[in-house]
């Protein structure tokens, strides 16, 4: 395994930002319970850590270090709302449903944190890899935690109904409690195919 | 800074109102037991070394002859007491040999000295000596007297006179208790005291003398008063009368109910606060030592269990436990022996061991030898039980009864409670165990385990059949229990096998 | 019986340690055990042993609500049956798998879970609902924290609350009238759905009271086994006097509902409604006597018991009176479930002090 | 002193570029997204008075048809029929829900007291329940209710023509709904379109 895959798979799996290291809870316990949430969040998502973290590995040695989290955070915020408006231009219904979530990714310490720690000493090559990764990592759990909330919640899939007309939805999934619910479980699940290695 | 040492609220004296489990009346052998003398076999091994004391080196070589009462081992300035021979004969061998330990009553293979001597039968009679007059004695010959004559505190800890009459000050006894309460099941005492009665008043008083500082409080089962009569000769003498209720025989708890339990909250042993617990017999060796200065050559022993039997059997030091019970009706090799009683002792490993002269009651357990089929659902009109979840605890008048299966599996703790409610020093056995077994030493430590006083009630009321006894005694010798392990047992393996604590050098420190 | 023992022996070395096979060796030794009793005896201290055991602790249970479960099928039907064999046989499924998973021995609290639950569920659950329920009251609600003795809150009642948030029609408006008179039940499988009001529902959304001797019967809508006030009674005196629940618990909950019910009368007449009616309406009696008394989700010692009932007490008039639910006590339980090992904390301060942290 | 310098200057620079792109991305968006908006809002007035454009001809078929009147702070919208008689009357109406608020667009017969049609535009109620009053189940029930003496939810089977099914299992937010109409209208009624106003808009 070169190096550039070794990054890219620990960003997706071994680092998962929601399963190994559970940052980032609040948008993916808000925003999961449809597929299309998830997809979307995840794209966004992307698009702003894979962009921010290209600046940052390029910028990052002229920026003094006391005044580097300003920095940092004027470049998410400045992706995020280039997202946001984005959204809201072209895809009216999901920026209603993704609400103020898409703001708050500028505070969704995955972000923050891979800069500090990856981007701010790697080379750009190596950030945007890590960041795709990381980014990638998150999509895959918003979506695998959406699956099963709106298969369950609502018995479709991006919205197309996959359980028959008779399903009973389970309120619960869509609510937060069944975000935790699944979040928890999924999470379990992790861990049991590969345990963490303490110390 | 005393507040951080002294427990504040502990409620240690309302144990005077908690009654305990009242198993011995369960125990149907119980009818008037009678004293029995048995001789020697061939040969007896004396252990050099009885109860608390300290393992004495042997003064005697193989091939020497020994009188009975002879003393075959002494240190005067150690924690012990001399050793007599029990019989007269020739001494065979002197080697290490295995030893019921008492202190901790577990085995330690191999430590003690034992001398082998072959009985000589002719020499068996005891001469006849004069008697002295005890009352013009004085207290220290009175205690040098026991000393020499190998007069210990017998019952459950054998303190030898070696420790009670010179290691302390006899002025820092400050009380005495003759303890003549037996409240395990199988356990038993001659309640007349048929044709010694009037040794054991004057071995009281012999006592008394003894010790001239301490008062003496002789504790009995309300059918032994009737049986003493009256006992008013010494001022310093006080009878009281206990129920037979389990922990009521336990030293621990009668130096509490009789002397109120604030200041023995901290545990250690009664010494260090000045008590002395006598077991009954004390009194009657007391006047053999004294007064006709009779060494202690022989050890009595209740023999008792579900299926035998009960009797006193008075043997020489150095039979061993098969030998006393080869009598005993339907004895098998496989059976449990148990040294002590059935909720206190320890199981011997081998019958083959020979017995000391603290060994107040040896119990025969036989395994339950069929299972009954669903017996969980089944009403079970005669079993005994602490919760009343059989119709015998609703029919008070039904005999019950008492076996040595465990009834149950091992489970995981459902709080029941029970332990609690029936613990007479008020610990929480079931915190003790949930916290030791996460290794939360200062939150066992909080909880007080050094005031359990070992009588094993919790462990016998437990519906998941946890080992209670032994999480307690860790909690409270080892201060790191090895209670984490308890859960773990092989399936088919009679053994609850604990393992040892792991050393500081497990990896958790490395990991944090 | 020997041959059955002998078998069982044999399946269980046969299975014992091979491939595929092993997990079969403790089913086959929990068979065993549940059949025979064990015949080891006791190899440390004490040598004698209380001949009550954890199966027969949670059997009695079972036999204490054996009243109200066959109330419920004479109120519903055959159907009351079905729910309690569905409970079963998917938390049963549920139980043993994890506990194979996890190479641990089946343990009997599972037999009391499996008929609480469908007891508390309205008698229209569909069946799928019921299995879903108790799989994941059995899940979440024990075995995430290590199986029966470790859970923090009761496991049919993590079930019922995961049923009520996530099937809220199904669990909060489908209630029907009982069916009494002659055989009433004993010839039906099930009834129509008829929708109809709980006697705390007609309280709170209409302000009216149904007759006490209605309620004390239980002829009136609820949950399956909570209708009954007098089969309710009679089974937990039963449990109290076999000392399997401890009367403090019941005697302080119910107390303390009386109290404060009244007390509420005084204050917010509309919304509170009156002592009795409070005691014999919806689950309190059910819960009180047959949940709060899960010994291990309840507090040990005694001071923390009469706490524990208290709280609530307290909790169970307050969502009664001033939330959207109108019944409270499964709410109140499981809140209060979570703060009994801080009141036995608190005990323990009270009696041996804070615990003392080494100087470092 | 060099080093502040250069730490201030970096922070404006950084700034300045961000707020550079957000201006140009920022000029190109806002016509969108408020077009977007308006068109929504005007799909909802369509709706609710029952005419169904066609997709690309929203605005005219709205600039058509539809008065918008500013009258003391409401926006009211009115549809007056061929003969120019007053047909249709509608405004919004928002209040708080379960769970957050709500806004509506009601449309009401000129008696401002038979509804027309009811459109949810804004709420945050629990999905899959209190959501559920996006849902044209629910929404269709209202048209020809009359708000005579008030509207009213029941929990179920509506009989009267003033009452509403509620949503099972979301009886706060049916009622929610009920307020948020009973009491916007009545308020409209009273203040804004007043008898006499509603004279003068009859006989336009």
């Amino acid at each position: 395994m070169n190096n550039t895959t070794e990054i890219f798979v620990n960003g997706l799996w071994r680092d998962n930002p929601v399963f190994r290291q559970i940052l980032g809870l609040c948008i993916t316990l808000a925003i999961t319970n449809r597929v299309v949430n998830g997809v979307t969040m995840g794209v966004a998502v992307f698009f702003v850590l894979v962009a921010s973290s290209f600046i940052v590995s390029v910028i990052g040695e002229y920026v003094p270090r006391r005044v580097r989290i300003p920095v940092y955070m004027l470049i998410i915020a400045t992706f995020v709302t280039l997202v946001y408006m984005f959204l809201r231009a072209y895809f009216t219904g999901l920026s209603q449903a993704l609400g103020a979530y898409v703001g708050l990714i500028i505070t969704n310490c995955i972000i923050l944190g891979r800069l500090e720690s990856f981007s701010s000493e790697n080379g750009p090559w190596e950030s945007v890899v890590d960041a795709a990764g990381i980014s990638a990592g998150f999509a895959a759990a918003l979506i695998a935690m959406s699956v099963v909330r709106e298969l369950l919640g609502f018995g479709t899939l991006f919205g197309i109904n996959v359980l028959g007309s008779g399903w009973t939805p389970w309120v619960s999934m869509i609510l937060a409690p069944g975000g935790f619910l699944v979040l928890g479980l999924l999470v379990w699940i992790e861990r049991s195919i590969s345990p963490v290695e303490e110390g | 800074m005393a507040r951080f040492l002294k427990y504040k609220n502990t409620k240690m004296v309302n144990i005077v109102q908690i009654s305990g489990l009242n198993l011995q009346k369960l125990d149907r052998s119980k009818t008037k037991t009678k004293l029995e003398k048995r001789p020697p076999g061939d040969f007896v091994v004396i252990p050099l070394k009885d109860g608390f004391g300290s393992s004495l080196i042997p003064e005697v070589e193989a091939g020497d002859r020994v009188k009975i009462g002879q003393i075959i081992a002494r240190d005067d300035g150690g924690v012990s007491t001399p050793v007599h021979s029990s019989v007269s004969g020739t001494v065979l061998d002197v080697s290490f040999m295995k030893y019921v330990h008492e202190e901790t009553l577990g085995e330690l293979p191999d430590e003690i000295i034992g001398v082998k001597v072959e009985v000589d039968r002719s020499f068996w009679e005891v001469e006849e000596v004069e008697e002295v007059n005890w009352e013009k004695l004085a207290p220290s010959e009175i205690r040098s007297s026991l000393y020499r004559n190998g007069v210990t505190s017998f019952g459950q800890t054998g303190i030898p006179s070696g420790h009670w009459s010179s290691f302390y000050d006899p002025s820092d006894v400050s009380d005495i208790i003759v303890n003549a309460v037996k409240s395990e099941p199988f356990t038993h005492h001659r309640v007349d005291f048929e044709g010694e009665l009037e040794e054991f008043k004057h071995g009281l008083e012999i006592i008394a003398r003894g010790y001239s500082e301490a008062k003496i409080h002789l504790a009995v089962d309300p059918e032994v008063q009737e049986a003493l009569g009256d006992l008013s000769s010494s001022q310093r003498i006080s009878v009281r009368s206990f129920q037979s209720e389990h922990p009521n025989g336990i030293d621990k708890v009668l130096a509490r109910k009789i002397l109120g339990g604030d200041q023995l909250d901290d545990g250690g042993f009664l010494m260090d606060y000045g008590i002395l617990a006598l077991d009954e017999v004390v009194p009657i060796h007391a006047y053999g030592a004294v007064v006709l200065d009779h060494p202690v050559s022989t050890t009595r022993v209740s023999l008792g269990g579900p299926e035998i039997s009960n009797v006193v059997v008075e043997v020489p030091v150095g039979l061993s436990a098969g030998e006393l019970l080869d009598g005993a009706q339907g004895y098998k090799e496989e059976d449990q022996v148990i040294l002590g009683g059935p909720l206190t002792g320890r199981v011997m490993s081998s019958p083959e061991i020979p017995l000391g002269k603290s060994i107040p009651s040896l119990v025969l357990m036989k395994g339950p030898e069929r299972s009954e089929v669903l017996a969980w659902l089944k009403p079970g009109s005669k079993k005994e039980s602490f919760s009343r979840a059989f119709i015998s605890s609703l029919l008070p008048n039904l005999d019950r009864e008492l076996d040595s299966g465990i009834h149950g599996e091992l489970r995981p703790c459902i709080s029941c409670g029970y332990c609690t409610e029936v613990c007479p020093v008020d610990i929480l056995p079931y915190q003790i165990y949930h916290t030791g077994s996460h290794d939360l030493v200062d939150e066992v430590n909080r909880l007080q385990p050094q005031r359990c006083v070992d009588c094993g009630l919790c462990a016998y009321v437990c519906p998941s059949k946890l080992p209670l006894s032994r999480v307690l005694e860790d909690a409270k010798w080892n201060q790191s229990p090895r209670v984490k392990n308890y859960v773990v047992y092989e399936k088919g393996e009679d053994k609850i096998e604990p393992s040892l604590p792991e050393g500081p050098n497990d990896n958790r420190g490395e990991a944090s | 019986m020997n041959w059955l023992k002998e078998s069982l022996n044999d399946l269980s070395d046969f299975t014992a340690g091979r491939p595929y096979l092993g997990y079969a060796t403790e089913v086959v030794d929990t068979i065993e055990a549940i059949i025979f009793a064990p015949t080891e005896r006791s190899q440390e201290r004490p040598f004698l042993r209380d001949f009550i055991d954890v199966k027969r602790y949670m059997a009695l249970v079972v036999i204490g609500i054996v009243p109200a479960t066959l109330a419920s099928i004479y109120f519903y039907g055959w159907r009351a049956l079905a729910m309690i064999l569905v409970s079963y046989v998917a938390g049963g499924i549920a139980e043993v798998g994890f506990t194979l998973a996890r190479k641990e021995e089946i343990t009997e609290g599972f037999l009391v879970t499996g008929i609480l639950f469908p007891l508390i569920l309205p008698p229209t659950t569909p069946l799928w609902i019921v299995a879903v329920g108790i799989i994941v009251g059995v899940i979440l609600g024990k075995e995430v924290f290590g199986g029966t003795g470790y859970n923090i809150f009761n496991p049919a009642l993590v079930g019922r609350v995961f049923l009520t948030v996530t099937f809220p029609v199904a669990m909060s408006s489908n209630w029907v009238e009982p069916l009494t008179g002659g055989w009433a039940g004993l010839t039906k499988y099930g009834i129509d759905t008829v929708t109809s009001a709980t006697p705390l529902g007609q309280f709170a959304n209409e302000g009216t009271l149904v007759g006490l001797k209605e309620v004390f019967l239980g002829t009136i809508p609820g949950s399956l086994g909570e209708s009954s006030a007098l089969l309710l009674i009679i089974g937990g005196l039963f449990l109290i006097v076999t000392k399997i629940a401890d009367w403090r618990i019941p005697l302080s909950y119910l107390g303390s509902v009386m109290a404060f019910s009244y007390l509420g009368t005084f204050l917010w007449p509309n919304q509170v409604a009156p002592p009795v009616f409070q005691l014999l309406a919806g689950g309190l009696l059910f819960g009180a006597l047959f949940m709060a008394t899960d010994p291990v989700t309840a507090p040990t010692t005694k001071g923390a018991k009469w706490v524990y009932g208290l709280f609530l007490g307290v909790m169970t008039v307050s969502i009664r009176a001033f939330s959207g639910y109108p019944e409270g006590v499964m709410f109140s339980i499981l809140l209060i479930n979570m703060f009994s090992p801080l009141m036995d904390d608190m005990v323990m301060t009270h009696r041996y002090g804070p615990v003392q942290k080494p100087y470092k | 002193m060099k080093k502040e310098i250069w730490m201030v200057s970096v922070l404006l620079l950084v700034a300045t570029i961000s707020a550079v792109v957000l201006g140009l991305v920022n000029v190109t968006t806002k016509p969108i997204i408020e077009k977007n908006e308006a068109q929504n809002l005007r799909k909802a007035v369509l709706h609710s008075m029952e005419i169904t454009p066609e997709a690309d001809k929203i605005e005219e078929t709205f600039k058509d048809q539809i008065e918008t009147r500013e009258i003391d702070g409401k926006t009211v919208y009115l549809r007056y029929n061929d003969e120019g008689g007053l047909e249709n009357v509608a405004f919004e109406v928002s209040g708080s829900g379960f769970q957050g608020q709500v806004e509506a667009l009601i449309s009401l017969a000129p008696d401002l007291q038979t509804i027309k049609g009811l459109e949810i535009l804004n709420q945050q109620e629990t999905p899959g329940l209190g959501a559920r009053i996006t849902e044209d189940e629910f929404l269709r029930q209202f048209k020809g209710k009359v708000l005579d003496p008030e509207l009213l939810i029941v929990k179920s089977g509506a009989s009267g023509n003033n009452e509403i099914d509620a949503i099972t299992g979301a009886t706060r937010t049916s009622k929610a709904v009920q307020k948020i109409i009973n009491e916007d209208v009545e308020n409209v009624r009273s203040n804004m379109l007043t008898e006499d106003r509603m004279e003068e808009l009859t006989h336009e």
